[in-house]
């Protein structure tokens, strides 16, 4: 794994509630932070009622501590519905990665952009729709290396009840698998394959 | 009532208002919303007559979607508002709608005064025995040994019984429902705000997201069949012994008094006050 | 303020018998009647209620919990679907045939 | 109790002529619960107010009699409380519900030495910035303090004028020492007695967008049952009156909140002048301590000290003006108060001149003396 | 939860970090209720205090958690309540008791948008006054403002050491986005913590004269049970404790509860100076807002701006003097707020010097952002 | 007990406090705190055991004079604080003392709930049907057509029954008791004080001066008559017909429930949290 | 009568609660400002309870709109028992005038006393030891001149429950005939005759 | 704070019945025990409970509603008065007519 080059990284996860969204910032955030030795901070927003809605986290990783919580210009964007994905693009850094949820985002946006189905892996290969956020979660540890599987598995055991253990570290490897596939020179635009056979 | 329900429903929505609302899949308070709308529509009332208030919580969340009169009051206050909305507007149908922790906790002294007063108001009451909205910390009706965010333990408090409560408090009204038995609800609210007085009407409803997650009750349909299962008649609980009832709950009308009400003997203070200040 | 988009949300239902069936099946003597179950797939949640409780199966459900008319015209009009479903999402509507023939 | 009609003269105690300021003002609901010393407005208007068709009610607290004056003056109705410190703590939240939806109503505090239970029977002065940020969250308010019997009509019928106009709680804050001192008043009759009611919409009701500033930034008021079928909430609202939580809605909804009174601010800050022409030393004062100052004034001019003194009607909105106007003119300030010193605090904050201000303050339950201050002045 | 404890960091939310500074200067007693955004503190107490010993109860409402709190410390127990505006606006009256009868605890205030039930998920600074002024009565108290989750162990850890110190009760102001934020932070093990206990009396108890203060104007304090026997009450008492209407006596009593804060200002105002040696601009700020002030700041310097940050981590008693230095330092000051400008009139009350002071505020329930603040830097 | 009763009360008294109380003559709080102090002492408990804390009003002014840990809290709220204490440090005997104001109007809701959570608290209401303290405004317990500053013409509310309140809020001991039956009066707080969980003992008591004055009945003589006459023991009243206790009220034992008390459920929480820690 | 000569006459009464002193001043107040047309300013200290303790109250009455409300400097003190005359005769005025009740003064002080047992006087001409109050107020009207005896008597009509009013009346003017038998010209010191009796 | 000053306030206490009594008078068979009733002036506000309510009227009142002891030896000792004075003002003493006598 290639180490952090950037003095501070910014993600901003995006979808809506119920997705896991905020768990999988929490994962990322502890992994890079506890096992990973950065500092980190992570922050989100929600709506009045914790239930639907948009819902928004955010992971800030740094070499040194980090004043401001929030992402200034995410260097990436990770947008897991079509709606996620309008009202947070236009944050984006202009170099910064767009990953999206091939499954749930329809208009397929120009720029710099890798859209995997981690909905449809989820439910094909993990066989729960809901282990998207970790697939999504393995992708993006895979395409940034601001964060190192071994940190994430680990995490894993820490964070979620046992019983769900395994079920997302199957995610999680699901989603690296898929990363692979992607030749991130070869943007600006990309669909994975995964996604041609819908 | 039985042709057109979900019309007559939508007669009574505010459209402009972004629905589906905000209550999570299966959450009883949209049952409820349903019942009050119905009574209402049978009670043949205008729109503009009807004032709904309620507190703070999901269930409080309801009378953004009505088009009545609506307030969205502090937590707890519910029937405090809808006081003094009574005494300046007697004509006004006033109907407060709040949660079990709104009504019982941190209001459970207005709700007992309002009973104790008997100002003609209806107070509906959606027992889902949890603090829904702040994320399933335990309230006054969380049954002892269950779990919440504040009880992991497993709760150590015993539960009130709300409908119980404002019998003592002295309620001119007081029945129970379920969200399971709509019709029964319907018709209990009607009766409620039919009836002149202080009435209560408590809606046994599931909240499986934050009660139900917790107590092995993960969806709505299971906690609806616990609420079938678990209701008994008034009428049939007369005739049953304590032991059989141990861990049931009534559901029907539990007191229907006749009793003076509030804005009639005050129009005979202002008869009084009026008499003595010509003398 | 009177819902004014009325019209509109109706052509959004989700007709799932749009066509008349002329299905009058002889019961205990008189004639059934015949209702046609109307979901509002927008406000539909997917809660599962109405196709747990349907005494008459007549609502089945997709993958994700949501209802799916299984067997329309088993449905005895109880309405218990239409009174239990928190989004009013689901509507029971007697069918008149023949005001839908004649618009077929 | 028959009171004597020759020349309209009367006997009035403070607490009772907030009651007939009330009444004037066209208040016909009161909800309160009983405090010393504050007990006498409550007790006087369950006589009065069933006289004239109003209502009262006495209710199980606070909290609850601040509840339901919210929502009778949702209703339509002119409503009011009294009550002193420990109740006015308590009243805070809903106060503040009153804020955020505009619901026009007046609020007695009258003020006993504090904090806590403190000393029920004694006069104080200490609970000027709580009526200002009692309440959570950032909100606009206006507090009024009343210092003579005459005050309490005239001020009491001010603050229900200025709530109707601007849609906002006002407070009256009077204390122990006004509530129960007696004088001879004369009232003015009902008609010569200027009243503001709030607006009501005009507009046919699909029209109506209850929470739309006028020009001046206040939305025009139905009460309920009128037609106008509308949502009343404590959250943040865009216009119509339902939950938003888009920044920029918020953004236009609080600062509408502050600045239809800062627009208002002319009408909004009194204060009254006493021989200011050619004051060098001056007096800040409010309250039952203006009466001190007062004669304090006198006193120091007979010692030929050109004193004056700047009465503060309205403590919030603070009125920087006038205070800003003794400032730049005068070579000292004294804020006599009976707290810590809490307006001599805002006095401070707008001090931006070669003046120097001094606080005098008492905290013992006991009424500062013109002597203290005149003392006071001439070492200035 | 398993937590890993590789060298000691966690990734910890505000809230967490407030539930573990509280546990590692010894709160055994807490007692609260539910509100967002604050629940996870009572959540995480009722998993943790059990553990040690300790209790967690879930009370009716905010006042009754507060008299809990308030009676729990009485019989010797270190204890606090958290809660957000609503509530702290409830339990006020309460609050105002242990100020005057001097009962240590510790009261977190998680502040959300306001006013009223406001923006219960967004962050704001809106309570600030409150907390320095929301009970009746003229009272003294401490107000700590977090700013960062190891602030949040850090702080909360010195909240208690000052209730305790002192005998007042401290209120920490949080806000929705520093007690949602995780952040990896190392904890001190808790011997390495400096904890400070409220001293009590050795004496024999026929001598021990319960509010009798010492050379700090702090009297001992003696727990129910232990063989002092004594009175406590809200009214102004004596130094045995029993009520007083001695003026001379309410004097001694109010001036003492106003001193021992004021001895102690060099400990309890907490400041925080980044860049400041040879600042020509400043930044004044506290909570979130103080992030991304440092940001700002930083960023402003790159700019070739000399910019400097003073953080304030106790809000009140104002910590006058660190203020009065920057304000006589530097050329300009600004005070970044979530709020429509409240520690900005401190900053203009004490602001006897040429320096322009200059505030920013931000009212929609987002946090400011650095750029904001470096750009009105730079147009000062 | 019978013999030197005043002896052992001034055994208990604050000397150095200003005696006379400051009571009118004939008020019933001095009854009580003679009872309180005759029950404590049979019990034996030690005084520095013993903390009482009050709320506010005529009533709330007792702890003053007696030698225990005494506290004198804010209105309404002696049970929030007693709460505190008592967890803080469940051998402590707490007692609180309240008013009908004080613990029915503004602490309606902690009177409730404390009876709901069963601590081991005992709460001793003096009933005197107005607000002492404060001039003689109606209270939750001023009877219908009563008068008071504040219901000049006439009370239109109905009265709470504190003690049947308190059972249905599911209080484990509850009584009631007069200041003219002293000696039941002293039994029945040490019944409460005894028994194990959450009790209350209601003493009706006259406030002649606030009270009585408006109400025809001027002494403490005629109203501590009254009491006497219109009290029927719960035995004898079991027996009666409804009619024939219309203007009565019961006094003795109302309740005494077996409930499991909170401190003991929440040491066996701290063993389940220990426990689970472990693993 | 003679009209009222100073400015500003300040008028202290002091006793115990439940002497009536409160309502002496009340009724002063509303004679000299209702009825004599008089600017007047009452008011009143009392403890916590409203019953027993000290009680005491104050009429300032002035042709001028009166600024300080309470008596900077009483021009007459009337003390109802020992214990009020303790305390609040440092306070007099040097040459204002002491008033007190001779049946409950027992220490009788030096300086300008007009000594009146208006306690007895109730008691035996009035029929009701309560009583005192008016008889003192009817005094202390006699001696100072600053009220009418018939604003006085408008007052009592109006404010006083008309079941009493008779008894009220005759109190007052069985204090303005004890004062009359005052010589204020041979004071300093002065014992009412009626005291003798004792 | 232990009640330091008590033999102070006895010595201040009113000992209506300061010389001892020798009035043994038979009553049913055994002889009548006999009480003191002490009133502790200071602290009586002379609310007339005790007079009012004594059985044997044992207790008078003068003018002002105090009590006047007016026949000590029909005293019973049943107390009523002393525990129901609100003042605790009234204390019952059983007669002990020995150590009286040896005292005076
Ligand atoms: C004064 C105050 N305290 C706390 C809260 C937070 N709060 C909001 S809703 C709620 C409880 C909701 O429970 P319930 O009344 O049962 O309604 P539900 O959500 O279950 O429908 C609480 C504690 C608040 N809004 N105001
Ligand atoms: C928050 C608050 N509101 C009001 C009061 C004023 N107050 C003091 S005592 C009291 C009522 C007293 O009645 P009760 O409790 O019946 O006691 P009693 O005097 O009759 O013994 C009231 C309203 C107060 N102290 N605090
Ligand atoms: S949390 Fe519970 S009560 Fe709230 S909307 Fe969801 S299911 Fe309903
Ligand atoms: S009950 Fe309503 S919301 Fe639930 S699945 Fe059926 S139609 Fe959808
Ligand atoms: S109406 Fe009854 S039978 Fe028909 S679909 Fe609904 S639940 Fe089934
Ligand atoms: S006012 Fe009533 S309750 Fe208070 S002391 Fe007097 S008699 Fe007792
Ligand atoms: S009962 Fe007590 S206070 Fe009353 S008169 Fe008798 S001794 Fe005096
Ligand atoms: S003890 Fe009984 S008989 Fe003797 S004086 Fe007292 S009340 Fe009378
Ligand atoms: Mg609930
Ligand atoms: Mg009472």
């Amino acid at each position: 794994m290639k180490p952090m080059t950037k003095d501070r990284y910014e993600i901003r996860f995006a979808g809506s509630g119920g997705q896991g969204i905020i768990m999988a910032a929490i994962v990322l955030a502890e992994a890079a932070g506890v096992y990973d030795g950065n500092y980190v901070c992570q922050t989100q927003s929600y709506g009045p009622e914790a239930r639907g809605g948009n819902s928004r986290a955010e992971v800030v990783i740094s070499k040194e501590a980090i004043d401001y919580p929030r992402a200034v210009q995410p260097d990436l964007l990770l947008a897991m519905n079509q709606a996620a994905y309008d009202t947070n693009f236009p944050d984006l850094k202009s170099e910064g990665l767009l990953v999206v949820d091939a499954s749930l985002v329809d208009q397929v946006p120009t720029g710099r952009i890798v859209a995997i189905s981690f909905t449809k892996i989820a439910r094909k290969d993990v066989g729960k729709e809901f282990a998207a956020n970790m697939v999504a979660l393995g992708a993006v540890a895979y395409l940034t290396q601001v964060v190192s599987l071994k940190g994430l598995e680990k995490t894993l055991t820490a964070r979620v009840p046992e019983k769900t253990e395994k079920m997302n570290r199957k995610a999680l490897h699901a989603g690296v698998k898929a990363a692979r596939k992607v030749d991130l020179s070869a943007l600006p635009h990309f669909v994975n394959p995964e996604d041609e056979e819908v | 009532m039985t042709k057109e329900v979900t019309k007559l429903i939508h007669k009574y929505l505010r459209h402009d208002k972004k629905f589906p609302h905000v209550w999570c899949p299966g959450c009883g308070n949209g049952i409820v919303l349903g019942a009050l709308i119905r009574a209402i529509d049978r009670l043949g009332l205008e729109k503009d007559e009807i004032v709904l208030a309620s507190g703070i919580g999901c269930s409080g969340r309801m009378p953004v979607y009505v088009d009545f009169n609506t307030l969205h009051t502090t937590h707890g206050r519910a029937l405090t508002f809808a006081t003094g909305i009574k005494l300046a507007k007697p004509s006004l149908t006033v109907i407060t709608l709040m949660g079990d922790g709104d009504a019982t906790a941190i209001g459970g002294n207005h709700f007992i005064h309002a009973a104790r007063r008997n100002l003609d108001l209806t107070a509906i009451i959606i027992n889902n025995q949890i603090y829904g909205m702040t994320g399933g910390q335990h309230s006054p009706t969380t049954p002892y040994g269950c779990y919440a965010t504040t009880a992991t333990y497993g709760h150590i408090e015993h539960a009130f019984s709300i409908a119980e409560l404002a019998v003592t408090a002295g309620a001119a009204f007081v029945a129970r429902g379920t969200v399971y038995h709509a019709r029964l609800l319907d018709e209990l609210i009607e009766a409620g705000i039919r009836k002149p007085g202080f009435s209560v009407v408590e809606a046994m409803s599931n909240c499986h997201v934050q009660f139900g997650r917790r107590n092995q009750i993960e969806d709505p349909v299971t906690m609806m069949k616990w609420l079938r299962d678990h209701a008994v008649a008034t009428e049939k609980a007369r005739k049953m012994k304590p032991d059989a009832l141990e861990d049931k709950f009534t559901i029907g009308v539990l007191a229907d008094l006749e009793k003076p009400i509030y804005t009639d003997e005050y129009q005979k203070v202002r008869d009084r006050a009026k008499s003595l200040a010509r003398q | 303020m009177p819902p004014k988009k009325k019209t509109q949300q109706t052509a959004k239902q989700d007709r799932i018998a749009n066509k008349p069936r002329a299905s009058k099946h002889k019961q205990s003597g008189k004639i059934k009647e015949l209702f046609n179950q109307v979901v509002f797939r927008d406000w539909c949640k997917a809660c599962g209620i109405c196709s747990a409780f349907c005494p008459k199966k007549v609502i089945g459900h997709d993958d994700r919990g949501g209802p799916v008319i299984k067997r329309p015209d088993d449905c005895i009009g109880c309405r218990f679907c239409e009174l239990h479903c928190p989004d009013v999402a689901i509507t029971i509507i007697v069918r008149d045939v023949e005001s839908e023939r004649d618009r077929a | 109790m028959r009171t004597p009609s020759s020349k309209n003269r009367r006997l009035l105690q403070g607490n009772e002529a907030i009651v007939e300021g009330a009444l004037t003002a066209g208040c016909r609901f009161f909800a309160g619960y009983p405090i010393t010393p504050a007990s006498e407005i409550s007790e006087m208007l369950s006589v009065r107010l069933p006289q004239v068709n109003g209502t009262f009610i006495q209710m199980e607290d606070e909290i609850a009699s601040m509840g339901a004056v919210i929502g009778a003056s949702l209703a339509g109705i002119k409503s009011m409380t009294a009550t002193s410190g420990p109740g006015f703590s308590l009243l805070q939240e809903n106060l503040g519900f009153a804020c955020i939806a505009e619901v026009p109503c007046v609020v007695v505090d009258v003020m006993r030495g504090g904090p806590s239970t403190g000393l029920p029977t004694n006069p104080s002065q200490g609970d000027v910035m709580q009526a200002r940020w009692g309440t959570h969250g950032d909100h606009p308010i206006i507090v009024l303090a009343v210092s003579t019997v005459l005050d309490c009509f005239d001020i009491t019928v001010q603050a229900f004028n200025l709530s109707e106009a601007y849609r906002v709680p006002v407070i009256i804050l009077s204390d122990e020492m006004v509530a129960h001192t007696r004088e001879t008043v004369a009232l003015p009759p009902v008609d010569r007695v200027e009243i503001i009611d709030r607006v009501s919409p005009s507009m046919p009701s699909e029209w109506y967008v209850p929470y739309e500033g006028n020009s001046r930034g206040v939305p025009t008021m139905a009460a309920f049952g009128e037609g106008y079928r509308h949502h009343v909430t404590g959250l943040v609202h865009d216009v119509r009156g339902f939950p938003t939580q888009r920044a920029d809605e918020i953004q236009a909804f609080i600062s509408r909140l502050f600045q239809k009174i800062t627009q208002g601010f002319y009408e909004i800050q009194i204060t009254k002048s006493f021989m200011m022409d050619d004051a060098e030393v001056a007096v800040i004062a409010y309250g039952s301590v203006a009466r001190s100052a007062r004669r304090a004034m006198s006193d120091a001019r007979e010692q030929g000290i050109k004193a004056g003194l700047l009465q503060l009607i309205t403590l919030f909105p603070f009125p920087r003006r006038s205070v800003e106007s003794v400032l730049r003119q005068c070579r000292a300030v004294l804020v006599p108060e009976m707290n810590m010193g809490q307006i001599s605090r805002e006095v401070k904050r707008v001090n931006h001149f070669a003046c120097q201000v001094e606080k005098y303050n008492r905290i013992d339950g006991e009424l500062i003396r013109p002597d203290e201050i005149s003392g006071k002045l001439a070492k200035l």
